[in-house]
């Protein structure tokens, strides 16, 4: 109270404001100009995704062996038809870098979504019913954390064999124990606070207590944590990839791009550098916006 | 250095703090006069102001807080124009602050005995200059005042940890700490809000027994009238940013010249009134961005008129007496 | 103050010793990989046969024709169809200054062959490299008898993989021992095996000479001898343009141009052994119909992709054997790359729209695969690549007869021994262990089992060609190249020379 | 630290290393992919020798049989013999680990020694340029693939520069005897300065690639925590003591700051124990990373299975590690 | 015992034991696990219509004790009866239903608040766990009812907890156990934490609630003047136990136990500075972890014997309803006479 006083204005908070909390936190919101940018960037790459069809110049599987590692375009022996350049089979690196963008967010988000969704559900019933499903629960998470990342996915990728689903599994088989961790630990702190004991005294079931009650307050720190995994997961897939368990061919997704061009970056930079800018850009992207809304429409960030 | 009645003479205080909705005028023109030896009573409910007035003493206001005019005169120098580095030995060495909690102004990570000698290493000027003398003399020294608040068999208890002490423990600690370095003026910031009844009153009995002892200045600040009113020689009544009221504590409660003041005696539950109905303040402490220059209570005030909307100044009530209300008549004093 | 003078002193010594630590006569050789064990009988793994054949030498070896000739064999002929007698060499020592006798030959292979003669009840896992090896024997006491239980011509190519070791040296330290201590009679000897990251050789300067044909003979050229595992291939070429390796293998065609144009390295290369194929099966109701194997194998450019990817630095072939292979073909009929035709072959055979497949190939072959795959698209084989781990594929393509599924496999089959006998025989004889196309003609089979006992060269020969002929037509797989091996070289060295084995001798090797 | 907690915790391991074990050889189990295929490769064999081999291996057993005999086995500590390497594959893991563990501490310090005075900067002067700076600066770290990082740092450095070498742990001409198998400690040890020199070089550009996102999360958390403690009463406490800014910021704040960092740090020390595989392939790292992914792929079970139990027991001892600097910088959790 | 026939609450020997996990290892290495006595043997009714004062200084278990009543904390023995039924053996079905009549305000009005819920919806919660309301219409118009007699207002409907003040957010909470139209209410601290002024707002609420809608409440405060203001009768907690008990004007106006003697001594008083002899209790409350045994409240009292070590005493009426645990209570001591001061400093 006191450290309140002296650092927080000491302003009632019953200010009659004329505007709903939305309106104002869009307000608080948009006046950031990087999390601003960075939503559009986001938006820019999802639209390029869902448009990916009209937007590529080329056909992004379309090989061309006589353009095989055709420079970009301002470099000499470049052609503006191909602005940054071509790869080892002579594909279009824009568009492949175009279609890309479907896979790596199709894969990012599917596996955050997959992994968050049973994080959620185990975090918070480890969290809240305690006792023997917390031991059950937390042991599968000692057992999975220590178990290192790489070497489970490329256990589970050799045994189930290449596929875009079962990347997806391989990835989301452990990712969960992310989430699971952070929520459960939220979910103990949270279950002790008042207004969950009130709900209790109202009648409330077990439920609607971790589904209306805890799960809306600690969303935040889990989305929060899942946003940043999204870039692991973008990066985890180019890692498999580079292990030769990546997505199959023809298909183009960023990761395997990179890991593919690695093997031709000393004399050809762009085939590998131009997938992992875009790499960079999106997560960073993803992560300065996420950032700039957790700040904006958290009432715990609120001064 | 003029041997001045006064130790402490704040001018015009005006704190503001920046705030996406606005300015924030937290303290808004306050005079504060602290006498050498007195303790003053500090009494207002949370947002008044109080304990912002002190931090800006302290010269401890931090972004986006800032002050914005008024003078700080602590025997004589003013504070508000010392540099950093000035203030800082002036922190601790002669003004002293405790807090309302302990546990949370306590430094968890360190012993009670590091956070006791770093002030004694800070700011005590009759130590050995260095070397193991001076460690063993801060030791000692760190010792002596554990004793000093009472705490049993001390020598053992500076390795220890504030987690390892009790709530009224703690307070004491803390409040050793402040007094250490032997300060001229203690703030004790709600010193006995986070305790029990019966650790308050051994705490506030040891500020009392030790002002005494040493002589100083103690500035008590409180949102409990019965707390100043058994300790304070004087009061200082504060709302939204102003002082309201002002004076001996035996008048100022006997004789409440300003409606907030008569308010905030009237809400307190007494045995005495037992099933007479109490008659709260209603309301609550105004939004403090873009107040109008009115008076303050204007909206929860019983005995509001038209008058009332304008700014109203401190007005002198009797010898050493002031209150703010435009329904006083301001008294000559000579 | 001091402190940090003294600090920034001793920071300067290291970076004046470091400059000046680069001695002449060290080689380096940037490798794929490490070796397994030390152990020449126990492992099955061709780097770490590289690595050892340089602390180790062979009773034969192969000069720079890839011909067998004598290294620690004197001499040695055949003296029935299943009868071979090795003449040891004398005067030739182990590292640790023994002297080699015909036993030490005799337990090498006695060790190689006989049933759990590594001890603890292990077998060698090279034993079936020396196919029907029956009996070593020490006759007069410098020659070693090896019997077969049947013919098997081939021997001679099979021995250049097998180093001698010394009998007392294995009895003193073990099976286990030899796993990490060596004690050869190659040129060099072992310093230092710094696990996963470098085997560190030098010079034996007692070394005989080693095989006489192969010029020059005498000790090694350079003192020190080094092999640093560096896996990536981006990787090992900047440690070869870095200056750090003086040899690196399995350089990438694409950048082949790169280290030619930098002006201390050059690149080299070699006539591989390794033949590279599309199987088709034949058990699918696709591949069953000759005429759309006929029409795949006109739908592959394969000198577009030699040219544009490989960078020309591989061999097209019709069979499946290399050109520079024993009894290799070179008047087999050629698939000329015509898409119209493939169509028009597919319509034929009852899809006049083209086809869907699926072609299934590992990660290191990704590249090339999908380039085939897109010229299958355009030739009416709509083809998908579907990169899988190379043990799944193992697995779904070389089932020794079991049943297959799925279209078409891109692999390849090493034939390090240059004979047919080595790649022929797996890939072609009915349920044989690389038979992915699930190919069955009696006739061949009946020519491959006749020739791999045949002792008559030229009979031999004969019996191969007629089987090629045959395949060729039959046409279970596209036979598309055999690639150059393709080393970077730095230009420091003098007097090394790739082998068609791809084994990196550096006996011979010097650095400026 | 009480015995009952000593207790506990190795009580924990047992169904952690129970799990493990089980989730592995069930993996490999259901893998297709068969070890003596894979190790005969392009060679002929007949059935028969195959079968031998494949006796010799001790695939020949159901698989459930295969699982009690190698736990009978590992209990007394004998992890099995490697397929490839044919020799204890407890050897062969011990060889290659020390080099894992030191990459990994490198960049474990790299990155501590970096975050946390930038996230402390960063937080002290809170939205700053700087403050800016670092927060992009730690997003890109955990933006970029490690492999593709990796192998840009090694074109500049190695390869145009030629500062620093290309790969391995330590130079040719710098051989020492060594006494724990970490270099850079062997080097000192030995008296060689020069050899520490070279080793320093040679794990300079895989630790910077591994750390980079450790640090970048490390810093993130240092800032936040930082700020949130400098909130805290205590530092206007010690501020009202007139205590001097640097005691404040590093006696006071920073070591209750460290708290959260601690923690972080020990879960992403596991990561990256077990994620250098790739980082051990770009720079030619002779770890035991890359030596248990190739084992994957040529099924060479014992080797795997031992692997990842180390993984598993490092990862738990890190822990449990980060746990004990937990209650020195925090004297209120009692272990 | 002053109690009727049928008193609204009627708690039997009520305990609550708090005990630490007994994991293998500890019982391995021997720990014994911790457990901590709550609430102890307690028992007490309250009389429909009538506000109990329970006080006492924090760690007492006074706040516990209100929740095991509600069995939000699951007592470990002893009975609670409501209205005739016996809370403890009821099923999760009754007791869901039993919820209605019987609820809560909670000390901090910011942590009892659901952050991201509005207004309308924490308040109409109940409502709609309970089917008292059909449609979410009739939810808001109900809430927006309630609202308005605890002070707020319909415009408040849609807003979240952050935007209101202190007080406004106690005045919700109340809103929120009264919509449901109970009959028993749990006010756990309800003003402690709200300034002075607002303090009194409530207080005054929930006095007139009390009044018009016929409400029961148990009082739990540390204030002995608030508990002294509003309530008829009061008991007094010292380390789990109650030490005295009684009608609030009999008790207040004589304190008979050491300790709520002393608790009267510690207030200060506005009306009349020094009034009381201080009495200055020595130490602190005991850990609850190791309470001491006979009298817990021996090492601390001024009157304190050897016989108060050894055993505990047992509780005595010394007027109609007037009941006090303490060994010297035949000697008719006040720890202001005596000016003693105990225990050591």
């Amino acid at each position: 109270m006191t450290s309140a006083a002296i650092h927080s204005p000491p302003v009632a908070k019953a200010s009659g404001a004329g505007q709903t909390i939305f309106q104002r936190n869009l307000r608080q919101f948009a006046a950031n100009r990087l999390a601003m940018a960075s939503v559009g960037v986001v938006l820019l790459f999802v639209l390029l995704a869902i448009f990916a069809p009209f937007i590529a110049p080329h056909d992004p599987n379309e090989t061309d062996l006589f353009r095989r590692l055709q420079p970009p375009a301002w470099q000499a022996g470049g052609e503006w038809a191909y602005l940054l350049g071509c790869d080892a089979l002579g594909r279009d690196i824009l568009s492949r870098i175009i279609y890309g963008s479907r896979i790596s967010i199709f894969i990012g988000a599917a596996v955050i979504f997959v992994a968050t969704t049973v994080g959620i559900a185990a975090g918070l019933a480890a969290g809240y019913f305690r006792g023997w499903v917390d031991v059950a629960i937390s042991r599968l998470v000692d057992i999975l954390l220590s178990f290192p990342y790489l070497i489970f996915a490329i256990g589970l990728m050799a045994m189930m064999g290449p596929g875009l689903v079962n990347i997806i599994l391989a990835l989301a088989y452990k990712e969960w124990v992310i989430p699971c961790r952070v929520v459960r630990g939220e979910t103990l702190a949270t279950r002790e606070l008042e207004y969950v004991e009130a709900a209790r005294a109202l009648g409330a079931s077990s439920a609607h207590i971790m589904v209306k009650e805890i799960l809306p307050n600690i969303l935040s720190p889990v989305i929060v944590v899942s946003t940043i995994r999204i870039a692991h997961v973008i990066i985890l897939e180019a890692s498999l990839s580079f292990l030769g368990l990546g997505v199959q061919p023809p298909t183009a997704s960023w990761g395997s791009m990179v890991a593919d061009g690695r093997a031709f970056i000393l004399g050809a930079w762009w085939v590998s550098t131009f997938p992992g800018l875009a790499i960079l850009l999106l997560v960073l992207a993803i992560n300065v916006a996420s950032q700039g809304l957790r700040d904006a429409f958290d009432p715990r960030f609120q001064e | 250095m003029s041997h001045n009645e006064n130790l402490l003479e704040v001018d015009g205080l005006r704190t503001v703090f920046d705030t996406s909705e606005g300015m924030v005028r937290a303290v808004d023109g306050v005079d504060v006069t602290v006498r050498r030896g007195e303790c003053l009573g500090v009494v207002g409910e949370s947002g008044s102001g109080k304990s912002v007035t002190f931090s800006s003493v302290m010269g401890l206001v931090r972004s986006p807080g800032r002050i914005e005019s008024g003078s700080i005169r602590f025997e004589g120098r003013d504070l508000t124009r010392l540099s950093p580095r000035e203030m800082r030995a002036i922190r601790g060495r002669d003004i002293s602050m405790t807090m309302q909690d302990a546990l949370t102004a306590l430094n968890p990570a360190l012993t009670v005995g590091e956070q006791l000698s770093e002030m004694l290493d800070a700011h005590d000027e009759d130590l050995p200059a260095r070397g193991g003398a001076r460690r063993r003399a801060i030791r000692d020294k760190s010792v002596e005042m554990l004793r000093l608040v009472g705490i049993p068999s001390p020598d053992s208890r500076l390795d220890q940890y504030p987690h390892e002490f009790s709530g009224g423990m703690r307070q004491r600690i803390m409040i050793a700490i402040a007094l250490a370095p032997g300060p001229k003026l203690l703030i004790a910031d709600e010193p006995t809000t986070a305790l029990d009844v019966t650790i308050q009153a051994q705490v506030l009995e040891l500020i009392s027994e030790i002002r005494a002892r040493l002589g100083m200045s103690v500035v008590l600040i409180t949102h409990d009238l019965g707390v100043v009113a058994e300790h304070c020689d004087r009061v200082m009544v504060m709302y939204a940013g102003q002082v309201v009221e002002e004076g001996a504590t035996v008048d100022v409660i006997s004789n409440p010249q300003h409606p907030y003041t008569r308010g905030l005696l009237g809400s307190i539950p007494r045995l005495s009134l037992r099933g007479k109905p109490i008659r709260p303040i209603q309301g609550q402490v105004p939004n403090l961005v873009g107040l109008p220059p009115q008076c303050r209570f204007y909206s929860r005030c019983p005995d509001r008129t038209e008058a009332c909307l304008q700014f109203v100044e401190m007005r002198n009530v009797g010898s050493d007496r002031r209150a703010r209300c435009i329904a006083l008549t301001q008294e000559e004093v000579a | 103050m001091v402190r940090v003078r003294r600090v920034l002193f001793a920071t300067a010594a290291a970076l004046g010793l470091s400059l000046s630590a680069a001695q002449a006569s060290e080689l380096r050789v940037g490798f794929t990989l490490d070796a397994m064990t030390l152990d020449p009988a126990n492992h099955r793994n061709r780097e770490t046969e590289t690595i050892i054949r340089n602390m180790y030498d062979g009773l034969v070896t192969r000069d720079g024709d890839m011909k067998v000739v004598p290294q620690i064999a004197e001499s040695f002929e055949m003296v029935s169809p299943t009868v071979y007698d090795f003449r040891i060499r004398e005067g030739v020592t182990f590292h640790d200054g023994s002297s080699l006798t015909a036993e030490d030959v005799r337990f090498t292979f006695e060790r190689l062959t006989a049933e759990g003669a590594m001890g603890d009840g292990q077998t060698s896992p090279r034993k079936s490299l020396l196919g029907p090896v029956e009996s070593v024997e020490v006759r007069d006491g410098n020659t070693v008898r090896i019997t077969l239980s049947e013919p098997w011509p081939i021997l001679p190519a099979m021995l250049p993989f097998q180093e001698v070791v010394s009998k007392a040296f294995v009895e003193k330290v073990g099976t286990q021992g030899l796993a990490t201590q060596a004690n050869g009679t190659g040129p060099f000897k072992l310093v230092d095996w710094r696990k996963g990251d470098a085997i560190i050789m030098e010079r034996f300067e007692d070394y005989y000479g080693g095989a006489p044909s192969i010029e020059p003979v005498g000790e090694a050229c350079v003192e020190r001898a080094i092999f640093k595992i560096i896996p990536e291939s981006a990787s090992r070429v900047a440690a070869l343009l870095a200056g750090d390796v003086d040899i690196i293998n399995e350089l990438p065609p694409f950048s082949v141009e790169q280290v030619k144009s930098n002006p201390g390295t050059d690149v080299m290369t070699v006539n591989g052994t390794r033949s590279f194929f599309v199987a088709m099966n034949m058990e699918g109701d696709l591949f069953s119909d000759p005429r759309v194997r006929r029409a795949a194998a006109h739908a592959i450019d394969k000198d577009l992709i030699i040219d544009r990817i490989l960078g020309g630095n591989a061999a097209r072939i019709e069979g499946i054997l290399s050109p520079d292979a024993f009894a290799a073909s070179t008047d087999l009929p050629v698939y000329e790359y015509d898409p119209e035709k493939a169509r028009a072959l597919l319509a034929e055979a009852g899809y006049p729209d083209g086809v869907e497949i699926t072609m299934d190939t590992v990660g290191a072959y990704k590249d090339i695969a999908e380039a085939v795959a897109s010229l299958l698209t355009k030739g009416g084989f709509n083809t998908r690549v579907a990169v899988g781990e190379g043990a799944q594929m193992t697995q779904k393509w070389r089932t020794k007869g079991g049943p297959k599924s799925g279209d078409m496999y891109f692999t390849s089959w090493g034939n390090g021994s240059l004979d047919p006998f080595d790649i022929f025989t797996p890939t072609h004889r009915t349920n044989d262990r690389g038979n992915s196309a699930g190919y069955a003609n009696p006739e061949v089979d009946r020519l491959l089992d006749a020739a791999a006992i045949e002792p008559d060269t030229q009979k031999r020969a004969a019996l191969y060609r007629e089987a090629e002929q045959i395949v060729n037509g039959d046409l279970p797989y596209v036979y598309l190249w055999v690639p150059q091996d393709i080393y970077g070289v730095s230009k420091r060295l003098t007097g090394w020379r790739p082998s068609a084995d791809s084994r990196i001798n550096l006996h011979d090797a010097c650095v400026d | 630290m009480s015995l009952g907690k000593l207790a506990e915790r190795l009580l924990h391991l047992v169904p952690v290393l129970l799990g493990v074990s089980v989730i592995v050889f069930l993996m490999m189990a259901l893998t297709p992919g068969d070890p003596v295929d894979i190790m005969i490769g392009d060679q002929n064999v007949t059935p028969e020798q195959e079968q031998a081999m494949r006796e010799d291996l001790g695939l020949d057993l159901p698989v459930h049989r295969q699982f009690f005999v190698f736990l009978g086995n590992a209990v007394q500590g004998d992890f099995g013999t490697s397929f490839y390497h044919r020799r204890p594959v407890l050897d062969v893991i011990v060889e290659r680990l020390p080099a894992t563990i030191e990459l990994s501490l490198v960049a474990l310090i790299i990155a501590l020694v970096t975050a946390i005075p930038l996230g402390v900067l960063a937080a002290i002067r809170r939205n700053s340029i700087l403050d800016k700076m670092a927060t992009v600066g730690s997003l890109l770290g955990v933006s970029l693939p490690g492999f593709w990082f990796g192998i840009l740092l090694l074109m500049l450095f190695a390869v145009h520069l030629q500062l620093l070498p290309v790969s391995g742990r330590i130079g040719f001409s710098s051989e020492i005897e060594p006494i724990t198998h970490f270099l850079l400690i062997d080097t000192l040890l030995r008296g060689r300065p020069d050899a520490f020199w070279d080793a320093l070089k040679h794990i300079l550009l895989p630790a910077i690639t591994l750390g980079l996102p450790m640090t970048a999360i490390l810093m993130r958390v240092t800032r936040t925590s930082m700020l949130e403690v400098m909130r805290q009463d205590y530092i206007v406490f010690a501020e009202a003591k007139g205590l001097k800014r640097g005691r404040i910021l590093f006696r006071h704040a920073l070591k209750n700051a460290l708290i959260p960092t601690v923690s972080v740090a020990a879960i992403e020390t596991g990561s990256l124990l077990g994620g250098n595989m790739i980082v051990e392939t770009v720079f030619g790292w002779p770890g035991l990373g890359r030596l248990v992914v190739e084992s994957v792929f040529l099924r060479n079970y014992p080797l795997v299975q031992a692997a990842v139990l180390f993984y598993a027991v490092t990862y738990v001892l890190l822990n449990f590690i980060a746990d004990i600097l937990y209650t020195t910088l925090n004297p209120r959790v009692k272990l | 015992m002053t109690s009727t026939a049928n008193p609204l609450l009627n708690v039997e020997n009520l305990s609550k034991v708090y005990e630490g996990r007994q994991s293998l290892a500890n019982r391995l290495a021997g720990v014994q696990p911790f457990s901590v006595r709550a609430v102890n043997d307690v028992s007490f009714h309250v009389e429909r219509g009538e506000v109990l004062g329970l006080i006492g200084e924090s760690g007492c278990g006074k706040s516990t004790l209100g929740r095991a009543v509600l069995r939000l904390h699951e007592p470990t023995a002893g009975r609670v009866r409501f209205d005739g039924e016996d809370v403890t053996a009821l099923s999760a079905g009754a007791l869901k239903d039993m919820r209605r009549r019987m609820q809560i305000v909670f000390q901090d009005p910011y942590a009892s608040l659901n952050p991201r819920s509005t207004v309308a919806d924490i308040v109409g919660l109940p409502l709609r766990l309970h089917g008292l309301a059909r449609t979410g219409a009739e939810v808001r118009e109900k809430v927006a009812r309630i609202l308005e007699r605890v002070g707020l207002n319909a415009a408040h409907l849609d807003r979240y907890p952050h935007q209101f003040s202190g007080g406004q957010r106690q005045r919700i909470g109340i809103a929120r156990a009264l919509i449901s139209h109970p009959e028993f209410i749990v006010c756990d601290e309800p003003v402690s934490a709200l300034d002075v002024s607002i303090q009194a707002q409530i207080i005054q609420l929930l006095l007139e609630l009390k009044d018009e809608m016929g409400l029961t409440y148990l009082f739990i405060s540390h204030d002995i003047s608030v508990i002294g203001y509003l309530s008829d009768r009061v008991a007094v907690m010292y380390l789990g136990e109650i030490v005295e008990m009684g009608p609030t004007d009999d008790v207040l106006a004589r304190p008979r136990h050491p300790y709520t003697q002393s608790l009267m001594s510690a207030v200060p008083d506005v009306d009349a500075p020094g009034k009381h002899q201080r009495v200055r209790l020595a130490g602190e409350l005991p850990s609850p972890l190791d309470p001491p045994k006979g009298c817990k409240f021996h090492t601390r009292c001024p009157l304190a014997i050897d016989a108060c070590k050894r055993e505990a005493p047992v509780s005595e009426q010394v007027a109609p309803g007037h009941q006090v645990a303490c060994h010297r209570l035949a000697e008719d001591l006040s720890v202001w006479e005596t000016g003693a001061e105990a225990g050591t400093r």
